[in-house]
């Protein structure tokens, strides 16, 4: 019964809210509810939900990394210098650099056992140092090897290209996190380090790479931000850090770690640009747009304690306390 | 002894974790086709010695022979592939997995491979090793949702699931009663034959006698007595080389009966269960209350002392009080050890004092300002009666071994104002012989003083030499109460649910 | 039906923004269009902006007023939007594309200048000088810098910038920083200012440290920059007329809404305010009132 | 107890100080080090409720969007109710968002990341809102300024105050039943709640009392920039977290002293008051924040015990 009312419920959560943002922006926004302004949500939510579902890679094994909105600044500008130098395609190079930014967090947190907060806290500063030092004090470097809109604007089949290759980049998380080896072990290590290491696995890898995924995601999700942008942000991120991680949380990560769901972190992305967009077309002052987004992660909050003791309603036993059934 | 019976010979083997020596030069052979105890008191180096047989830990000194050749293992893959399994004293399962990705977790853990779905055991195999235990259970269920004994039972069976030629078993009994312990050493005398070799730790001589054909006894990290057959020394013996000296028998059990203390009526587990169980403890009386895994004698006893939500009436010495309201419990004067001294017992990174004086706070405070020299006074005298060892009440009460953890959690029942009631689940699990006799001597005193007490666990001997009356549940409630001077197997007979003799 | 508007700025946590909304604002009132107005929330929120104007198309409004939070970055969804039909006008940090309908251009650059002239002058052609540059990777903070940079090499030769920050971009940092600055160079004789809240920071650092003669120079005319300048704390701050340019923001938005005649190009030029000239300042063009809520 | 010896972030903390004497231009003027002490003393305030929290077992993201609300309140009620009636204000204004933290997750046992993150943006919001996105300037008085600028018994107000909180702090934790609950529900709450501890309450009430710190470092904030600003000090949540990391203190719950505290935050204070007088670019000064930050962390590291681990898990 904990079965149901515990694991099922919290990746209910995201897509119990974004019904329930959506009626109530339908009923009080004109145009919210319109299959266009669906696509433009479909649209643009892909670099949060990127950031996100690294972030919960971090938030499996128990971790923590806020430097990825920094890491996706970095490696987005480096992209797009990569890209002017040898060519479009080389802006992918934005992934390697967020991986070895997630590599050093993850050494740090797995081998140099720092905790998660302080070595992200350090990498943080370390990586906006670097995009300023790049970039020679933090001006945009405007991408000249192509035009990239039409990837990020123009749709095909409902979504624009890089939507779908942010898709792609999400399944391939969830095939991680669900079907590899590795994604058990990010399970097993969350569920109970001590025990990893003597089942014969080995417990600082396995945190590194989860660190090391969360740094790539962030890189893709630099990538994504250059070729919307046309050009590399070396200052950009600022506040993405605690967006991935409520969207993380929002989407039913166990922040004890050991319990993830790659569809319901989207669904956790999905809802908080859904906010955002709906008090965008509103037309609220944009003070009370923030006031109103606090409100809604706290509200988020509320509902998943309720499904759960609703759950636990209907499956009709007591809330359990102890240890045993 | 030939020395080709030999499978693995430890020689010499130390280990220091910084000040601390577990270890300084300990010895074991184990037999082919034999069961070998390992006894020692908490602390004495059993389970670091198992750590570094299966390669979990590098020993600072000493060898490995494994068929006579010499080994080195640097990683517990690497003692697997050479068929040593183990079975450790804490649970090292996934409560956040399914029972199947847990009975596959070495698989899963160690090597390389891409695929998740390649390296799950096959099912049936799978149910097959459940079976084997003694389990039935969806292989899909999340392990947590399992309850304590039935996850160390997943543990057994996962150990199944390797080529095995050394099976090595820290404890495993802690969590288990008798009808599930049996078939576990069904399980281990059936490896045994077919020519494995079998280290078996516990704190029960029971089952030592029952299961064991050797024994070895460590004693401060250096082995006392090597390899002998069973039969060879008597209990008085081992436990005498296990402590460096006797353990004296504790008084003899009073009878009394007095006033009713501790009161609960009508309790179910479940909303849509009928009828409701009754329970009464008077003053001065240690009840002992007896069921096997899953019967639900730990809920109704964490029920009674407002531990567990559940339909019913609770009161105390006339006080009524609501089920699930532990803290209005305690104020009442029930105290509560809970079955599992990590999980829901210990304030591991707090000092000993600290974790025994949380239960007295109220009466140490005025105004809201705590004295540290009355906190003292009033905790330490207990700590030196109840022999914490070592002797150090403001070390962190993660660093002491298991039964000084134990001890920890009994001081703290009876730092508690007020004191009417105690309610002990497994007060004494994996807790050696030496702290196991202290803290029955409390129980006892505590009762003569007039506490009532109720004693809940799946140990028979621990009730049959604590209880005044036996309460046995079955079923998530009350199947039979039995008197004191009721035999062994009508206890048993009870717990089952067979016909009493 | 009345026209609906989008403006989409930057950052509402700055006088600078306040004052072009509140032109915008005033002007549309009097013109009866109805504007949706989104803040990115910070100058390093592209991704946000460039999210908040595809809403802006989404919704179908009839013109968008932009500020950049950085021109190159919002360039390619304003060409959506121009491609989609809707007029786009830029306005002060003007998105970097030559599809707008038309641009109310603020000069950055020449507050920069400004206020270089005007510190140079006040510290009499020699000295050091610090700059509490504001943040990295802005248009408006690097181009204000820049102009500062530019000249004052060209009419002081002789003053030297011992020190930039570009960290402290509120007062509290601001504070902190120069505090800090007082210390580490005690031959201190003036300092640039971004904004005018980062000058009330550095002046009350000056002032408790018993500093008073280090001059300070400052951009845009808060309230509390008025203040500052009636009290001397302040040598000058340089400004624009940003209420004027918001609302012939707003004008130039409605004409292209409604196809009607656009001047492609607006400027309004800086303007320097000392002191003396304070009291003749039209404010009503410069800054909103104290209180103006968007 | 451990805290017989000094904790290892004292010899980092002492060392980082001896190098700013040797290496930073000018650190060791009595003017500097005041400096650094006057920004430590805000920080070491605020952190103090960090810490709280942190003992807790929880985080607390919302103290720089409280500090700015605090102060937007205050100059707000400043014309009516006067400059001692406006910090009062303000100051209630800080410890109410402690409150709602502590309600929801004590409470209503929402996690304190999601909690103190909502309310980050509505706090923030509403502060913002109130003051119109602007700066509202606090007419100058004595009063007002005296928390900031003032000096009692020659020692400024504001490093006073931190010594007073540090004190209370201390009492709290070591003497106070309610610090000692701290450390237990920290520890392990299930365990705390079968002792018979209103787990809930002493949650609320650790939220609260952190809220009352921030309080107080809003207030001597407010008096110190003299205005009400939406975005007073964005980044101090942040900071207090990673003096409190540097000090020590692990952000599992259920350890901590305030000399670890007091040693983080100065550390973190003397970092940033070196990049300034070291006048590097600022991408320099970035990098140079970032390293400190990791390098004093690894400094308190057992590193051979470390490899010891390391050499038995590797296959
Ligand atoms: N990780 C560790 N760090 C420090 N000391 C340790 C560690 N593990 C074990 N020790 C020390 O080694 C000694 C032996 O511990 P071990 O767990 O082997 O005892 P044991 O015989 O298994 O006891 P029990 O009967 O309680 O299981 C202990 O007294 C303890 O002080
Ligand atoms: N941090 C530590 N410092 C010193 N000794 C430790 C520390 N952690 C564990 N130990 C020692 O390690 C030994 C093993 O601890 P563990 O928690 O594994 O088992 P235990 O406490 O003996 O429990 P059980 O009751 O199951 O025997 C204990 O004897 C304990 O004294
Ligand atoms: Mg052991
Ligand atoms: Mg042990």
């Amino acid at each position: 019964m904990r079965h149901l009312s515990d694991s099922g419920a919290r990746f209910l959560v995201a897509p119990a809210c974004i019904l329930a943002a959506s009626v109530l922006f339908g009923l009080t926004t004109p145009g919210f509810l319109t299959l266009d302004n669906g696509l433009s949500i479909a649209g643009q939510v892909w670099i949060l939900a990127l950031l996100a579902v690294g972030q919960m890679f971090a938030l499996t094994v128990r971790g923590f990394d806020i430097s990825v909105g920094a890491v996706a600044a970095l490696s987005g500008t480096l992209g797009v210098m990569a890209a002017n130098a040898f060519g479009l395609p080389a802006l992918l190079l934005a992934v390697p650099v967020g991986l070895a930014c997630g590599t050093v967090n993850g050494w740090l947190v797995g081998r140099a056992r720092f905790q998660p907060i302080v070595a992200t806290l350090g990498t943080v500063l370390a990586v906006k140092g670097l995009a300023l030092l790049v970039t020679g004090d933090g001006q945009a470097v405007p991408l000249e090897a192509g035009d990239t809109a039409g990837l990020a604007f123009d749709t095909v089949l409902g979504l624009p290209p890089l939507g779908w290759a942010a898709l792609a980049c999400i399944l391939i998380a969830h095939l991680v996190l669900r079907h590899l080896v590795l994604g058990r072990r990010f399970l097993m290590l969350g569920s109970n380090p001590e025990a990893v290491a003597l089942v014969g696995g080995s417990p600082w890898r396995i945190e590194m790479r989860a660190y090391q995924l969360c740094g790539a995601f962030a890189g893709l999700a630099g990538t994504l931000m250059a070729a919307r942008a046309g050009a590399g942000l070396p200052t950009e991120g600022a506040g993405m850090e605690l967006q991935s991680i409520a969207a993380a949380v929002i989407g039913g990560t166990a922040l004890a770690g050991g319990r993830a769901n790659v569809w319901a972190v989207l669904a956790g992305a999905a809802f908080v640009q859904v906010v955002l967009t709906g008090l965008n077309l509103s037309g609220v002052s944009p003070f009370f747009a923030q006031i109103a987004v606090g409100a809604v992660i706290i509200a988020s909050g509320l509902m998943d304690r309720g499904l759960r003791l609703l759950l636990s309603r209907l499956s009709r036993t007591f809330q359990q306390k102890g240890t045993f059934q | 002894m030939s020395v080709s019976d030999e499978a693995l010979v430890a020689t010499g083997i130390a280990k220091s974790y910084g000040a601390t020596c577990a270890l300084r030069d300990a010895r074991l052979a184990l037999r082919r086709g034999r069961v070998h105890a390992l006894l020692g008191e908490n602390g004495a180096g059993k389970s670091t010695l198992v750590k570094i047989l299966v390669g979990a830990v590098t020993p600072d000194a000493g060898r490995l022979d494994l068929d006579g050749a010499p080994a080195a293992f640097g990683s517990v893959t690497q003692a697997i592939r050479a068929g040593i399994v183990p079975i450790h004293q804490h649970l090292s399962l996934f409560p956040e997995l399914s029972v199947h990705e847990n009975l596959s977790a070495f698989a899963l853990a160690g090597g390389s491979g891409l695929w998740a779905g390649r390296r799950l055991v096959d099912p049936s195999r799978a149910r097959g090793w459940l079976a084997e235990v003694g389990l039935d259970v969806d292989l899909a269920a999340p392990l947590g949702t399992l309850s304590l004994g039935e996850r160390q039972l997943v543990e057994v069976a996962r150990a199944l699931s390797l080529d095995c030629r050394v099976l090595v078993l820290d404890e495993p009994t802690a969590a288990l009663n008798a009808g599930e312990a049996e078939r576990l050493f069904a399980v281990v005398r059936r490896l045994c034959a077919n020519g494995a070799a079998a280290l078996f730790i516990s704190h029960r001589f029971d089952e030592i006698e029952a299961l064991a054909d050797d024994v070895t006894v460590l004693r401060d990290g250096r082995t006392v007595i090597d390899a002998a057959p069973i039969g060879r020394y008597s209990r008085e013996e081992l436990t005498h080389a296990m402590l460096g000296a006797g353990v004296e028998a504790g008084p003899e059990r009073l009878s009394a009966r007095a006033e009713p203390v501790l009161v609960g009526r009508g309790f179910a587990a479940h909303l849509d269960a009928g009828g409701g169980t009754n329970v009464t403890v008077h003053a001065g009386e240690i009840v002992g209350m007896a069921g096997l895994i899953g019967s639900g004698a730990l809920a109704l006893a964490a029920w009674l002392a407002g531990a567990q939500a559940g339909a019913g009436e609770l009161s105390v010495a006339g006080q009524g009080f609501t089920p699930g309201d532990r803290r209005r419990a305690a104020g009442f004067g029930i105290a509560y050890v809970p079955p599992d001294r990590h999980i829901e017992g210990l304030f591991g990174p707090l000092s000993a004092r600290r974790n025994v004086s949380i239960s007295a706070l109220g009466r140490l405070a005025r105004l809201g300002w705590l004295s540290a020299s009355e906190e003292m006074q009033r905790i330490d005298p207990l700590l030196r009666r109840l022999k914490l060892h070592p002797s150090r009440p403001e070390a962190e009460a993660r660093a002491f071994s298991g039964g000084n953890q134990q001890k920890l959690l009994i001081a703290r029942c009876l730092a508690l104002p007020g004191l009417k009631a105690m309610v002990l689940l497994e007060p004494t699990r994996g807790v050696d012989v030496a702290a196991r006799s202290v803290i029955h001597d409390a129980i006892r005193e505590a009762a003569a003083a007039g506490i009532a007490v109720l004693v809940a666990t799946s140990d028979l001997d621990e009730l049959m030499v604590l209880a005044h009356r036996y309460l046995v549940v079955r079923d998530h409630r009350l199947a039979a109460e039995l008197p004191q001077d009721a035999p062994r197997a009508a206890l048993l007979s009870a717990l089952s649910g067979s016909i009493a003799a | 039906a009345e026209p609906v508007i989008g403006v989409s700025v930057p950052n509402l946590g700055s006088s600078f923004w306040i004052s072009v909304l509140y032109g915008v604002d005033t002007a549309a009132k009097a013109d009866k269009a109805k504007l949706i107005t989104l803040s990115a929330g910070g100058d390093a929120n592209s991704s946000q902006q460039i999210s908040q104007i595809q809403d802006l198309i989404q919704r179908k409004v009839d013109a968008i007023i932009v500020g950049a939070t950085n021109g190159d970055a919002v360039k390619a969804i304003v060409e959506r939007a121009v491609a989609a039909g809707i007029p786009v006008v830029g306005i002060s940090s003007p998105p970097n594309t030559d599809k707008l309908a038309a641009m109310v251009s603020a000069d950055h650059y020449d507050m920069g200048k400004l206020q270089a002239e005007c510190l140079a002058k006040a510290i009499g052609g020699k000295g050091e000088v610090a700059m509490m540059a504001g943040p990295t990777g802005q248009a408006w903070s690097d181009l204000r810098a820049q102009g500062f940079r530019d000249t004052l090499a060209k009419v002081a030769p002789n003053v030297k910038i011992v020190a930039e920050s570009r960290l402290a971009d509120n007062r509290n940092a601001a504070l902190t920083t120069a505090d800090d600055w007082i210390q580490r160079f005690p031959d201190l004789s003036g300092v640039y200012s971004a904004t005018d809240d980062m000058a009330a920071g550095v002046v009350s650092a000056l002032k408790s440290a018993g500093k008073g003669s280090v001059k300070v120079s400052a951009s845009n005319l808060s309230p509390t920059a008025q203040q500052m300048l009636k009290d001397g704390d302040l040598a000058c701050t340089s400004i624009q007329q940003i209420v004027a340019q918001g609302k012939a923001a707003l004008d130039q938005a409605i004409a292209a809404a409604t196809k009607g005649k656009v001047d492609a190009k607006v400027v309004t030029p800086a303007v320097l305010v000392t002191p003396d000239n304070v009291g003749s300042i039209d404010l009503s063009l410069v800054v909103a009132p104290a209180d103006y809520r968007p | 107890m451990r805290s017989k010896r000094p904790p290892a972030v004292a010899l980092v903390c002492l060392g980082l100080f001896l190098l700013c004497c040797l290496f930073v231009p000018r650190f060791a003027t009595i003017g500097n080090i005041e400096n650094v002490l006057r920004v430590a003393s805000i920080l070491c305030i605020v952190a103090c409720g960090q810490a709280i929290v942190i003992i807790l077992g929880g985080i607390e993201f919302s103290f720089g969007a409280s500090v700015a609300l605090a102060s937007v309140v205050t100059v707000t009620v400043l014309p009516t109710a006067g400059p001692i009636g406006g910090l009062a204000a303000g100051g209630a204004a800080a410890i109410g968002v402690g409150a709602v933290n502590g309600w929801l997750v004590g409470r209503i046992g929402l996690p304190p990341v999601i909690v103190t993150l909502g309310t980050l943006m509505m706090a923030s919001g509403t502060a913002a809102w109130l003051a119109g996105g602007l700066p509202l300037d606090a007419p100058p008085s004595a009063i007002f300024s005296w928390p900031a600028r003032g000096r009692a018994l020659g020692i400024p107000v504001s490093i006073l105050a931190a010594m007073l909180a540090c004190v209370a702090l201390h009492l709290l934790l070591a003497h106070g039943r309610i610090g000692r609950l701290w450390y237990h529900v920290g520890a392990n709450p299930l365990a705390a709640q079968l002792a018979g501890i209103d787990v809930a309450r002493v949650t609320l009430l650790g939220y609260l009392v952190a809220g009352t710190f921030c309080a107080v470092g809003a207030i001597i904030l407010t008096s110190r920039v003299a205005s009400g600003q939406p975005a007073l000090a964005p980044n101090l949540a942040f900071e207090t977290i990673a003096a409190c990391a540097i000090g020590g203190l692990p952000l599992s719950g259920g350890r901590g002293h305030v000399l670890q505290v007091v040693f983080g935050v100065l550390t973190v204070a003397m970092f940033n008051n070196a990049v300034v007088l070291i006048n590097l670019p600022v991408a320099w000064q970035l990098v140079l924040l970032g390293l400190a930050v990791l390098a004093s962390v690894g400094l308190q590291k057992d590193w051979a015990a470390l490899k010891r681990r390391a050499g038995r898990a590797a296959p």
